[in-house]
């Protein structure tokens, strides 16, 4: 294992101390790992507490700021941070009007937020509503399995429906935004290569030269099947054509996102999003807006992941709304 | 051999499931590496080490103090989905023990019980789901059936434990439909689970205690 | 090799197809491969020009855009573009103030940029300046040989030196201090792994497990020594302190990146930064701004870099200054 | 025999180099592996196939307009420090050779000299700085030396051949001072220079084209 760090045991703990470091706009409660904005927002609006396993930045912190998160609660590697974690951030960002948790879909990620919410619940004085992300159609949704992954989706989501708050939008507002956002996108991811968890020390699943694994999460999980390594435009209508089968995009605009998952350099990140706006064209699809680049990653895994959300003017507006975070900034 | 299980044979128990993940860290993660994340073994190891310390440093006197100790550290310290299901597990464990110094045997079984409706509530998984339930819910039926039957409690927690090591054995042919696992449709044929597999450790744990 | 390629003959053609759908705000010319701002600023300020061989991403065509470059040249993978495409590029951003030449130092890029020039100025209408800059202190500097490279600097002077020219300075300000700069910056880089250029279709250099390369560039050029591996702390070590020997940073405020090479997950990055920063402040060096990412990279090697930048307040306000390119974004 | 070379016989050459780069490919990128950036083989086999395309379509007649088409195609199709250095090789050569349609042993040599020279005003290469240099210079004076002591042009190609060869293979010990091998310092000793390598075949294609 090849890693710029210090000691498996000691990643999160040196990483947080290097993102305190680098963004004054925020501020790392070290015993809690939790990412607060320097400035919390105005008092009256609805504060977004997201959170889950690192391996996956700048997913979650790195969206912790102005137009997006309040607070983004830090796992180790690929394990769900734990309720009391979030409980602590909950009451931190509370400014009176509710907190919206944004969880992805995953068994632990969800019980550990159930059980934070309970607690809050508990403490009666913070109004906590949850939304789960399930956008990954490479998992069959079913009723009586864990249902789908949440992976890209979850980017798009925190962008827009943290705008929403920033506007001032009531908690149940945000809530059936976040809910809308969540049941128009959809995404599918590819790896070339495994990653290797700091603390296993080794691969988490060999893939021979020719290989490449369809369907991944974002947690170097073994994706839903092994196929033959093909060229970018095949690997393209192989991450496309799922999530077009699975939702009627319409006439409507969409935002695209083409996310790298850590080890696979910018160049052919765009050489891929060329191929799938090219696919997308085809299906008379329009991209009204896109995101190409490392936004939801599985630590140094070679691979990337589509997403696609159907907009509407709305949904646009509020991705254009200015942002301010380590991760995506514009407008100021 | 004894018939109960007191404070110090609980914290024995736990201490000989902490020896156990911890020395099996790489098995349980090279497990969760085929049909999971590749952290269970970390998780298990770091959870049970934060247990002992707080155990170690509490000193609790009765069981419901103990186990909420317990899980309380694995719920604050694990994460993943193994930590709110063993902590689930221990602090329902505790609540049905009670404020007691030590468990006779169906005392024991009835904790067990409530520990693993504890399981089931939190993750709503069910049998050959391929989970930690596979080894757990049919080591407590045993427990339940040798007492019943009127083994000694030794003799019926070995029940449990093999019963547990046969729930875990027969995890590998499974399809998952919770956890992780799930993600992975067919493709989670051919392994064994890695939540059942720690859960058999923490039945072989509570043999060995017993039987000492 | 394991790329999301459609063949290694069409990497460049195929990736800038991606960079024109993804950036509206920029417009690509196909044929002499020169990536352009959609809207061509002001008639009278200074025009930058840069580029290089690709694999560099986002430099350079990621930093084209206001507050930044006008125009970046792709040259194939780790190979200078040609005369006649910077050449096409200088006549065409042009705004009759000038144009600067912004050269990486390495034999085949100044070349071709002597060309350019000789060519721009044989048709004696354009103004042409360059900087070369060379801020790589792992190679030594000498009058016999081809003398540092210019690696990490290169981002900050774009950005710096791109500010200025917006402003409206003359082309002798903007050159006088694009020197500046490049007179006091310095970088130093690592790498744990090669890269692989897909032409080569293996890894350049083979790195075993407990080795890493110390002074490399950014080609995927073995570095100065191959050294053990060693933890966060002391790969730091092993890139500030020849940076801090080669140059006296006083009691300036400093502008430092800490720049993946394109393999390297963001959370090591910022575990880097942080023991960067920690070895810095040991120093008594004031950081006054940073950038933590992938701005300078090397295809999918893994490993970093650092550049440290002694600043002023004009330096650190251009530096604030607004920019608005696919790579850095701020105040617009 | 012949005592010159003709405008096809210099169209032949530039194929035979065309041919060497290309079947060495692979071998000229691995060369630059070890001291560049794995780029050279792929440079030269793109910059000569654009080369033929360019020659073949504009059928040139003369020296000097085949070799200008020949510098100019390099400049603008290869890049790196080898396209403006072969480039500039090429179009002094030319220029130099003249508005011609054969080169006798002596013009031959005048328009070779005229390319090295160029090669040194645009790189600033020395003897020994282990670049194409060493390969091409030797070649060059060796010609001269031959062809002034009264050999026949087939045997004077053929001594720069070989004293091009002898050039690439001194360069192995060489620390490199320029280009890229420059940064690794002590280390690029014990490589061939890639770019002395490819100046090899030019001169081997030279021999084999002269001597057909
Ligand atoms: N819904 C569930 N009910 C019971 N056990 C579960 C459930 N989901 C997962 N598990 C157990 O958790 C184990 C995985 O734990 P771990 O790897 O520590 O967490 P994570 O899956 O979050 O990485 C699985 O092997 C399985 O036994
Ligand atoms: N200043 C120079 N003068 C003469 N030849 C040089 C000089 N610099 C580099 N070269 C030659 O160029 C070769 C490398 O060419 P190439 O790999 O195509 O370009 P680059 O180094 O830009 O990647 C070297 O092996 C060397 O022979
Ligand atoms: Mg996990
Ligand atoms: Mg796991
Ligand atoms: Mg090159
Ligand atoms: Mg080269």
């Amino acid at each position: 294992m090849k890693k710029l760090i210090n000691s498996p045991e000691s990643v999160l703990a040196d990483a947080l101390r290097g993102i305190e470091a680098a963004h004054p706009d925020q501020r790392v409660d070290h015993e809690n790992r939790v990412i607060y904005r320097a400035t919390p927002k105005e008092h009256g609006t609805v504060a977004l507490v997201s959170g889950g396993g690192s391996g996956h930045e700048p997913l979650h912190g790195g969206f912790v700021g102005f137009g997006m998160l309040d607070a983004a609660c830090a796992g180790e590697v690929f394990t769900s941070p734990t309720p009391d974690q979030m409980q602590a951030a909950t009451k931190e960002v509370d400014r009176g009007a509710g907190v919206l948790h944004i969880v992805k879909n995953y068994t632990g990620d969800v019980m550990n937020f159930e059980m934070a919410a309970e607690l809050a619940a508990m403490e009666a004085s913070v109004d906590v509503k949850t939304v789960v992300v399930n956008d990954d159609v490479a998992v069959q949704d079913s009723l009586y399995t864990a249902g789908r992954r949440g992976v890209g989706l979850t980017v798009l989501l925190e962008k827009i429906v943290g705008a929403a708050a920033e506007q001032g939008r009531s908690l149940d507002e945000v809530v059936a935004l976040a809910e809308k956002v969540n049941g128009d996108g959809r995404s599918m991811g590819m790896a070339l290569t495994s990653c290797t968890v700091p603390a296993a020390g080794k691969p988490t699943f060999d893939l021979p030269d020719d290989q490449m694994e369809i369907g991944i999460g974002i947690h170097g999980e073994p994706g839903r099947q092994r196929v033959p390594l093909a060229d970018a435009s095949h690997v393209a209508e192989q991450l496309v054509e799922p999530i077009l089968a699975d939702l009627d995009f319409g006439g409507a605009p969409t935002i695209v996102m083409l996310n790298g998952m850590g080890g696979t350099p910018l160049i052919e990140l765009y050489l891929m999003y060329g191929e799938v706006a090219r696919i997308l064209e085809k299906h008379g699809i329009t991209i009204a807006r896109n995101l190409v680049g490392n936004y939801i990653t599985s630590l140094d895994m070679a691979g990337c992941s589509v997403t696609v959300l159907r907009a509407d003017d709305e949904i646009v507006s509020l991705w254009d709304a200015p942002v301010e975070t380590p991760g995506l900034r514009w407008g100021r | 051999m004894s018939t109960t299980i007191s404070i110090d044979g609980f914290t024995a128990w736990l201490d000989a499931f902490r020896t156990r993940v911890t020395e099996n860290k790489a098995y349980l993660t090279e497990l969760d590496s085929a049909i999971g994340d590749a952290d269970h073994g970390s998780n298990m190891a770091r959870g049970m080490a934060a247990v002992m310390d707080k155990v170690g440093a509490a000193a609790p006197s009765t069981a419901d103090e103990l186990f909420k100790t317990v899980g309380m550290t694995l719920v604050t310290s694990v994460g993943g989905a193994s930590g709110p299901l063993y902590g689930t597990f221990f602090l329902r464990f505790g609540m049905t023990a009670g404020s007691v110094s030590e468990c006779d045997g169906p005392a024991l079984a009835a904790a067990l019980r409530a520990g693993l409706e504890g399981v089931v509530a939190r993750g709503k998984a069910e049998a050959n789901d391929k989970t930690m339930f596979d080894a757990m819910a049919p080591a407590i039926d045993a427990l339940d059936s040798a007492l019943a039957s009127g083994a000694s409690l030794a003799d019926a927690v070995a029940a449990a434990r093999d019963a547990a090591a046969a729930g875990r054995d027969a995890t590998e042919p499974l399809v998952a439909r919770k956890g992780r696992a799930s993600y992975l449709g067919d493709r989670s044929a051919g392994h064994l689970d890695p939540g059942a597999t720690s859960t058999a450790m923490l039945f072989d744990a509570l043999a060995e205690v017993i039987a000492a």
